[in-house]
């Protein structure tokens, strides 16, 4: 405890006096929490915190452990923190990869009432109870999991998130390119210098705030100047060739079919907020004819007990705040690793002046230049040895170490104790196969690397450099070089000359696979595998000894790196500790599945700018703004907004001022006229020789007969003999026709005829091509529309004779051209009339002063739905996909003369049942009482149950009050159907408790005969 | 015949209890019993399940449970649960409008709410309701029709209006912005979640304790036919004599039919899934877009899982492609904007079985002792004890049981398609 | 993204497109006794592998391509117009 | 009877679909200099569909030369004319013939292209069309649709159709190569608002000015 609040300096008290590729004349204030510190301009958080000594930084995810900063880069389990406030508040962010900004807002996470003393902190001592997959075995009986899961989701979950609208905008970009480099290390930038040079298209992703990968984090040299010069000039004549795109701080997240690979670019999380007119950040979509994988490689903890205290930090992170930061994460340094970089990381830590108290090297033989020059510089080196158990809780004191046996598996000799209070461990690299492995690829274990590797590609691309297991830079370098000139080869192109620099690596000795490091006395310890998800060796033997001995049962038993981190630094290590407990080589017992995204990429940014109100495009009538001037409330449809009804001037909107505004719409059509934009139904142009044909297969009656200036009502029906769709078309020509359909399935039917045209039947001559844009369409129609029209039209006679029902013709409004169809939906005497779009808006007008005097009311789709009830009037609540022509009463439309899509279906026993619901009329019995749509029609004496009640129908489409009739009205489908007329049965609404009488009656509530459409 | 062989390890240590947890917690676990045995096939079985999903799985704990059918298999080509069962986003619901589907997810819930129990497993059933949101009149027309009928049947729903909604789920959009309004939606009280692998380990470990042999990295490759029967299955690990034979393989059962020279009303298609970074509690009830398709629901891990749209083509890797991924994200941010800047953690798909008209095949096949056990589309998970459980009936009664008995394979050719969504044969369309 | 190469437009994204389905199958005269009827509307192959299928470039061209296309690896092996007979070739074209 | 067609015996202003969004100005992010996007609507326009079946390709090509004075490209993607008219590829054995409102285009054409296997289509009023130019206008066009706009893949004189923020569009480009290139966007009118909206949105980063 004390440890923790005297290292808390906000002085930046472990910041080096000197070097680090930050800017020290750019001071960042920022707080961790509510904590103020001081950073440099180039930190990130987690150099910032381990600049200022800042060790405890979050808790674990199910014991709550402490924990402290582990690792430098994407791959952190532990260093998760809720950052920012308000709507751009984000939980579980990695204080490794967030650059920090002025201001900079960070919490812990999974600790209450605070990180220091964290209650659920019992859990780790319960957690001899909590082993993997405890809660599959208990909480079953009384009281019940509702009541436990309340409790456990409380303790489980890592950060929270709040109920607050992002106000930030995202973005999304597609680029092609010839060669796609992920990754911008020396691999990567020897690549793009290759293709580059070579003027290939050529785009470089690299996830971090510059290129350079390892080498900002060593001190390594290249031509001998310091491998950082190299990358400057490297990139600098990169971003110079105009073929040539750079994306830093852009993250490749997954790979996917078609070479496509999906990155994203983080344009404004370094920022306080994003730039003005600029996103947050932008996920573009790359189609790359090759793709180089320069990933790099993952470094990998040993699992030794106490492996998860603050204080124990992987080596190559040690080197990546020492060097690239110039910030300490310790004063006393015990080094334990399996490989050379334990040595590496002792003299990087001795030049910064850290107190090195011994570099303890599992491997027994050990020697090569490395050691040499770790001895030379008066390091002590322990062949070996290992660390064996650590002290502190809160925050690490000291560990103990003792030599090892031979084979690695058991200690050979006493501990003891060494005081410290940083463990920098490495048990060797994992190479990044995600990508290789979303392209398709399967990874193969490489004893050499002790790591998975990449396996044969599926797809047109390859690994360099660490990605693959060579993890030198000297290897890196040719590698990427390498695989630039296989890319233009294969893509036909001449590569140009680049000669690499020239490095000063020392030569490395093997590394020793250990996967589990001894405990003392055997005792069971906390050996953690997955320090995220607290997954610790033994729940790894547990879950063998239980039976779950595949990879992917081991993962889903144990939640083995299903962390945030997705195991980039835990799955390795429990592979091979299963592996070991299966006695099998592990290239047989495999590594789980890689799956993308490669890190977590906001939902946000995945939507880009589809979203809210911009999920889908909206389409608009040439009336529109004509409708919003009038008091038009509108309602989607098939993406079209329509006028539902229309309010008056000034007037709110209510509830009552609907149903005011419904009624009068509907009675104006009844007693005098109105008029309703039908723009939005689907409009189909056909021309050809054999249009009358195609039309007889398409529908299920006869075209043949059609004259010229006709029209004619059709139904369509799908291939499996049910109603697909219905509507009028006309005969404007010889052999040319217009059709017209439902605006609901207007897109479908256009791709079903040219599905029948150009793949089932491309011998017919007919054209089909949609026109539903080019024609706004109006529908006038009520007992004065003759008379409107006749006072606005010039050019055609609209009497009776000159033009009857189902005629039509072509004329002139207000100058305008049109085409007039003697058709009616509303069951009055009616016109629809047709006129380009542009002159939608004039003839529109054109007819409403026309019809002024007449008392012209413009109406919506709500008036238009209680007309065509009012006429029994088939629309989509009846044609749910499930009905057949005969359902819907129009089973004498049928041809028997000649077969249509779907009339082989007709004598199927199940489409010709004589059980099925067919289309009524239905009227409440009390002639007042409301029948609801979605009614279940049920016969009296089943009404009052038991359950399940046998349903005879239900309630398709409703008037709540049919200013025509007087009463409410309603359209079913009935079993018996037309053959029940009189007959009363019960429309029940169980969902409101409520039951209606009903009586079946004709759906044709309005005009039987049809005098109104034709006098 | 004879009767199923005692599970090798005694039931008392591998009785799962808190009790059976503690004592093993001071014994640091050494002593639990594997969940299932890993044995080697025998010549010959009386019943040959070929799948081990959940479906699989149930049908062989109940063959073993409720049928004296003898010795059964459940042959698995991978790791058990690893197909669908393993990769689904777990909605457990019975809200269905037709008679013939209705009452059989009605009894599969039911089974559901025994499940833990019976299986001595917690599955984590969790009853924390399900909610279809209603975006026009005519979507709340169509939700009232389907929960009127479910009340009928005696199935619980409510049908909530936009305040109802608000009242139960604040955080969804209700703005002017929202380009697809909340009307309402229709809510299955009932309805809920489960720990979808649990119930695939759950159902092995059961039946094994029953005698069941579960053999895994065992494919099935073809079959010995006479006449109309199949006499033994090929298998990766050789051949396996066989009484019956029941596909339970999902996805791949067009695949695995061609090799009887059958062809199906089925298309295999990829439906991908989603799960976030883990969270406090954020979300406590499953909700579902009605615009078009996309679902939430929270993990008990704390990941909000995300599903949506199939990816629209014939498929049978289990993954997909950035446009949906793109498309279900956008549904998600758009219905519920306060989740845009939580990340999505892991992504991934698998294989449908996609029926033509959107309903399950359960039953007979032309060849006398074949059974399927198919087309479960997106909605298989729900089912798994109930499909079990009357598949289990059939193959033992070579009857369908009256549940599934309007699920049959000839109702295409006979013209009683069950169509829930009235979409037609196109399978991607359901 | 499946990359579909349209005889007309060129290399394009599946999103471009709308998936119609199985190619194999022809349809039956109208009027062809049910049980052909039957297995065109109901019946697939369903193949793990090389599948031939329909697609329309809906947001472009609108015409009807015919794809040949591995189920398994979602690799487009050829890429033609409905009467075209489709053998995969490198790059994707009909041959 | 004869088929009605889209132009005027009497004049009457066209009304354009943008008539309630299009502002001319300056917008989004300041920028020294040009801004990064101009964009236009381009109307009144006269727009025909000309359509046919393989055995009536010949004569169609022919006749509708004879009247234009300009021969349909056979070109996929191809185009004709300077734009009196211009001729565009619009998918396989169709075009779309374009010009400024003047003469009655439908009517020039309709009596002309005689053989039974022609369709002939007006579709003025049924497309917006826009114009869209500046350095970034490939950038804009990359936010919105996935194909490749480079000049080596669509040049000048080479039209794409394909979905541009989700809406079909036809894309015409006029001029590729130099250092600001212009492109045509063709779209169906009932979602030009939606594309104007979704065209500035994107635009915005770069700064844009709308042209009157
Ligand atoms: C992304 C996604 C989301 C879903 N969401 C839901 C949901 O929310 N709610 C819901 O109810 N349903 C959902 N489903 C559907 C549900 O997951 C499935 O219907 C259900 O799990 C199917 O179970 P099953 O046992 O039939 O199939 P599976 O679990 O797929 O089991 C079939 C098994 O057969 C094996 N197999 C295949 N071929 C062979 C062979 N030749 N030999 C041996 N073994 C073979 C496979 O390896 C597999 O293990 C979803 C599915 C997916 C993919
Ligand atoms: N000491 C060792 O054993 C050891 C081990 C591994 C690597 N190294 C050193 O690392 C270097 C290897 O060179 P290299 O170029 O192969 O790897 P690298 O680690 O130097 O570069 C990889 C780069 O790829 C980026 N990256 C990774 N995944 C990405 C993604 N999905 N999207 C975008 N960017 C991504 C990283 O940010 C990094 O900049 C050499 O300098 C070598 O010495 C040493
Ligand atoms: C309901 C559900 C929740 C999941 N939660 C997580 C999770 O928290 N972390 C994780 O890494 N994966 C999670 N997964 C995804 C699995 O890791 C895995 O991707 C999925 O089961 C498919 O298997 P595969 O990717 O191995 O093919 C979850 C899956 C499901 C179905
Ligand atoms: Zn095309």
């Amino acid at each position: 405890m004390m440890g923790l609040f005297t290292r808390t300096a906000p002085d930046q008290a472990f910041r080096l006096p000197k070097g680090g590729a930050i800017d020290r004349h750019a001071p960042l204030p920022f707080t961790f929490d509510g904590k103020p510190y001081v950073g440099y301009e180039g930190d990130t958080l987690a150099s910032a915190l381990v600049a200022n000594g800042v060790r405890l930084v979050g808790r674990s995810f199910k014991y709550h452990r402490p924990r402290g900063i582990y690792s430098a880069g994407p791959e952190e389990p532990n260093a998760l923190v809720g950052l920012r406030s308000g709507g751009r508040q984000e939980p579980n962010t990695r204080a490794t990869v967030i650059e920090l900004f002025s201001g900079l807002e960070a919490r812990s996470q999974n600790a209450w009432p605070s990180l220091a003393l964290d209650v659920m902190g019992l859990n780790d001592i319960a957690s001899p109870v909590l082993v993997a997959g405890f809660y599959y075995k208990t909480f079953m009986g009384f009281p019940g999991w509702h009541f436990w899961e309340e409790r456990i989701r409380k303790a489980a979950g890592m950060g929270s998130a709040v109920h607050i609208a992002d106000p930030d905008v995202y973005d999304k970009m597609a680029a092609h390119c010839d060669v796609l480099i992920v990754g911008g290390g020396p691999a990567g930038l020897a690549a793009a210098l290759t293709a580059g040079r070579a003027g290939a298209r050529v785009i470089l992703v690299d996830e971090s705030d510059a290129p350079g990968g390892r080498l900002r984090s060593e001190r390594e040299t290249l031509d001998g100047e310091a491998a950082t010069d190299w990358v400057a000039q490297t990139v600098a004549e990169l971003a110079s060739l105009p073929n040539v795109r750079l994306l830093t701080r852009t993250t490749a997240f997954g790979y996917y079919d078609g070479n496509t690979v999906g990155a994203v670019e983080r344009l404004g999380d370094h920022l306080p907020v994003p730039a003005p007119h600029t996103a947050r950040q932008r996920m573009w979509t790359i189609r790359a004819r090759r793709v180089v994988i320069a990933a790099g490689a993952t470094e990998r903890p040993l699992v030794f007990d106490g492996n998860d205290k603050p204080g124990v930090m992987m080596a190559g992170a040690v080197r990546t705040y020492l060097n690239r930061f110039a910030a300490k994460p310790g004063q006393r340094a015990v080094v334990f690793a399996n490989n050379d970089d334990g040595y590496r990381t002792a003299l990087d830590m001795a030049a910064a002046g850290m107190d090195v108290r011994g570099v303890f090297d599992t491997r027994r033989r050990t020697g090569g230049a490395w050691r040499d020059k770790a001895e030379a510089a008066g390091i002590e080196c322990r062949p070996g040895m290992a660390v064996v158990r650590t002290h502190g809780y809160l925050d690490l004191v000291g560990v103990d170490i003792a030599p090892l046996a031979e084979d690695g598996q058991t200690l050979s000799g006493d501990p003891s104790f060494i005081s410290c209070d940083l463990v920098a461990t490495s048990g060797g690299w994992s190479p990044n196969v995600h990508l290789h492995c979303h392209a398709g690829g399967r990874p193969v274990y490489d004893d050499a690397v002790a790591g998975f590797v990449p396996g044969t590609s599926r797809q047109a691309e390859t690994s360099v450099g660490a990605a693959r297991g060579r993890f030198s830079t000297t290897d890196a370098l040719s590698d990427g070089a390498a695989a630039a000139r296989d890319a233009l080869e294969a893509l036909g192109m001449a590569p140009a000359s680049v000669d690499l620099p020239a490095t000063e690596e020392l030569g490395v000795s093997p590394i020793q696979a250990i996967w589990r490091v001894p405990t003392i006395g055997g005792r069971k310890g906390r050996r953690f595998v997955d320090l995220q998800d607290d997954v610790t060796a033994s729940d790894i033997e547990l879950a063998h000894r239980e039976g779950y001995v595949s990879v992917e049962h081991l993962k889903r038993y144990t939640t083995l790196g299903m962390g945030t981190d997705q195991g980039k630094t835990s799955n390795m290590n429990g592979h091979a500790i299963l592996a070991e407990e299966r006695g099998q080589p592990i290239g047989e017992v495999g590594t789980t599945m890689f799956r993308p995204p490669y890190t977590p990429v906001p939902m946000g940014v995945l939507a880009g700018r589809e979203q809210g109100a911009h999920l889908a495009p909206t389409r608009r009538s040439a009336m529109h703004d004509w409708h919003a001037e009038n008091g038009a409330v509108f309602v989607e449809a098939g993406h079209w907004l329509r006028p539902q009804y229309y309010l008056k001037p000034g007037e709110k909107k209510s509830k009552r001022a609907m149903d005011r505004a419904i009624e009068e719409e509907t009675l104006a059509v009844r007693s005098a006229v109105g008029m309703v934009d039908v723009s939005t139904l689907g409009k189909i142009d056909l021309q050809g020789p054999d249009t009358a044909e195609f039309l007889n297969r398409l529908y299920i009656n006869g075209w043949k007969t059609l004259a010229v200036g006709k029209a004619r009502y059709g139904i369509m029906l799908r291939e499996d003999g049910i109603v697909f769709d219905d509507g009028t078309t006309s005969r404007l020509g010889e052999h040319h026709y217009l059709m017209t359909t439902t605006t609901a399935q207007a897109g479908r039917i256009m791709a079903h005829l040219e599905e029948y045209l150009q793949i089932h039947w491309p011998e017919l001559k007919v054209s089909a091509t949609s026109v539903t844009e080019q024609w706004a369409a109006m529908a006038l129609s009520g007992p004065r529309a003759r008379d409107v029209l006749a006072a606005a039209v010039e050019g055609a006679d609209m009497s009776n004779e000159a033009l009857p029902f189902m005629g039509v013709v072509e004329a002139e409004v207000a100058g305008c051209p049109v085409r007039i169809f003697r058709i009616s939906f509303s069951g009055e005497l009616a016109y629809e009339i047709n006129t380009p779009a542009d002159y939608g808006t004039d003839v529109w007008e054109a007819l409403m002063d026309a019809g002024r005097d007449h008392g012209i009311r413009p109406y919506g789709t709500e008036a238009l739905s209680i007309l065509r009830i009012e006429k029994g009037h088939v629309a989509g609540p009846e044609l749910d996909g499930r009905t057949t022509a005969a359902d819907l009463g129009l089973g004498r439309m049928v041809s028997s003369k000649k077969p249509f899509i779907g009339s082989d279906w007709l004598g199927v026993e199940g489409r010709a049942d004589e059980n099925r619901p067919s289309l009524v009329g239905l009227t409440p019995v009390d002639g007042r009482t409301r029948i609801k749509a979605g009614a279940i029609l049920v016969e009296a004496d089943h009404k009052d149950g038991p359950t399940p009640i046998p349903k005879a129908g239900w309630v398709s489409s409703s008037a709540y009050l049919s200013p025509h009739v007087g009463q409410p009205i309603a359209l079913g489908m009935l079993t018996g159907g037309k053959a029940r007329l009189g007959e009363t049965v019960w429309a029940l609404f169980p969902l409101r408790n409520q039951a209606v009488e009903v009586r079946v009656v004709d759906p044709i509530f309005i005009d039987p005969d049809g005098s109104r459409l034709h006098d | 015949m004879a009767g199923p062989p005692s599970a090798p390890s005694g039931w008392d240590m591998s009785d799962y209890s808190i009790f059976s947890l503690l004592r093993q917690a001071l014994g640091g676990h050494k002593d639990w019993a594997r969940a299932w045995r890993d044995p080697e096939p025998k010549p010959n079985y009386d019943v040959i399940i070929i799948g081990a999903g959940g479906h699989g799985l149930a049908t062989a704990f109940y063959l073993a449970k409720l049928h004296n059918v003898g010795r059964i298999a459940v042959l698995e080509k991978g790791w058990l649960g690893g197909g669908n069962t393993g990769r689904n986003t777990t909605i457990v619901r019975s809200n269905y409008l037709l008679d013939e589907n209705a009452p059989f997810y009605e009894k599969s819930l039911q089974l559901w709410e025994q499940l833990s129990d019976e299986l001595n497993f917690n599955v984590m059933f969790s009853q924390r309701g399900v909610l279809n949101l209603a975006h026009s009149d005519g979507q709340m027309d169509a939700f009232a029709r389907r929960g009127n009928s479910m009340r009928l049947n005696g199935i619980d729903a409510e049908l909530l209006d936009r305040e109802d909604v608000r009242r139960m789920v604040p955080y969804l959009d209700f703005s002017e912005n929202a380009r697809f309004p909340v009307y309402g939606g229709l809510l299955q009280p009932r309805g809920g979640t489960a720990r979808h692998d649990a119930v695939a380990w759950g159902f092995a470990r059961g039946a094994d304790q029953l005698g069941v042999d579960i053999i895994q990295n065992c494919e099935v490759t073809g079959f010995v036919r006479d006449g109309d029967k199949i006499t033994a299955v090929e298998t990766s690990r050789g051949r396996i004599g066989c009484g019956k034979v029941g596909f339970a393989v999902a996805g791949h059962t067009g695949y695995l039919a061609s090799k009887l020279g059958m062809r199906l009303p089925i298309e295999s298609h990829v439906l991908q899934a989603f799960v976030t970074e883990p969270l406090k509690p954020l979300i406590d009830t499953v909700v579902t877009f009605g615009a078009s398709h996309f679902y939430i629901s929270q993990s008990d891990k704390g990941g909000l899982v995300l599903g949506g749209d199939l990816d629209f083509y014939n498929s049978y890797a289990q993954r997909g492609n950035l446009p949906t991924v793109e498309h279900v994200v956008s549904a998600g941010v758009s219905m519920i904007p306060s989740i845009s800047r939580l990340r999505i953690l892991r992504h991934w798909g698998g294989v449908m079985d996609m029926s033509m008209d959107g309903s399950p095949i359960i039953g007979k096949t032309p060849i006398d002792n074949l059974y399927f056990n198919c087309g479960w589309c997106y909605g298989g998970f729900k089912a798994t004890p109930g499909s079990g459980w009357v598949f289990a009936h059939t193959i033992a009664e070579d009857a369908p049981h009256p549940l599934n008995a309007g699920l049959t394979l000839e109702r295409f050719e006979r013209g009683y398609t069950v169509d829930e969504g009235g979409k037609g044969p196109w399978p991607g369309h359901h | 993204m499946l990359i579909i190469t349209c005889p007309y437009c060129g290399p394009r994204d599946h999103s471009e497109f709308t998936y119609v389905g199985d190619a194999a199958r022809t349809r039956p005269a109208l009027g062809a006794d049910t049980g052909d009827v039957f297995d065109w509307v109901y019946l697939r192959d369903n193949p793990r592998g090389r599948h031939l299928e329909y697609w329309q470039h809906s947001a472009g061209c609108r015409a009807f391509v015919k794809v040949l296309r591995d189920t398994a690896t979602h690799e487009v092996l050829a890429v033609g117009l409905p009467e075209d007979t489709l053998n995969p070739t490198e790059d994707g074209a009909a041959s | 009877m004869t088929d009605a067609s889209g132009d005027l015996k009497r004049p009457v202003s066209r009304r354009s679909a943008l008539a309630s969004v299009l502002q001319p100005g300056r917008y989004g992010a300041v920028r020294p200099g040009d801004p990064g996007v101009r964009l236009a609507e381009r109307h009144p326009l006269s727009m025909v569909q000309i359509e046919a079946r393989d055995d009536g390709l010949a004569a169609l090509l022919d006749q509708a030369e004879e009247i234009l004075g300009v021969r349909p490209p056979m070109t996929f993607g191809g185009t004709a004319g300077d734009g009196q008219p211009r001729i565009l590829w619009s998918g396989p054995r169709r075009w779309l013939v374009v010009e400024p409102h003047g003469r009655d285009l439908f009517q020039t054409l309709r009596p002309g292209l005689t053989a039974p296997e022609t369709a002939v289509v007006d579709l003025s009023s049924g497309r917006s069309a826009f114009r869209l130019s500046g350095l970034n206008a490939r950038d804009v066009l990359a936010k919105g649709t996935s194909i490749d706009t480079h000049p080596d893949k669509l040049g000048s004189n080479r039209v794409a159709m394909t979905s541009l923020f989700h809406i079909s569009v036809l894309i015409d480009c006029r001029e590729a190569n130099a250092t600001v290139p212009i492109y045509d966007l063709y779209a169906a009118r009932g979602y030009a608002v939606a594309l104007w909206e979704s065209l500035t949105d994107a635009a915005a980063e770069y700064g844009y000015a709308v042209d009157g």
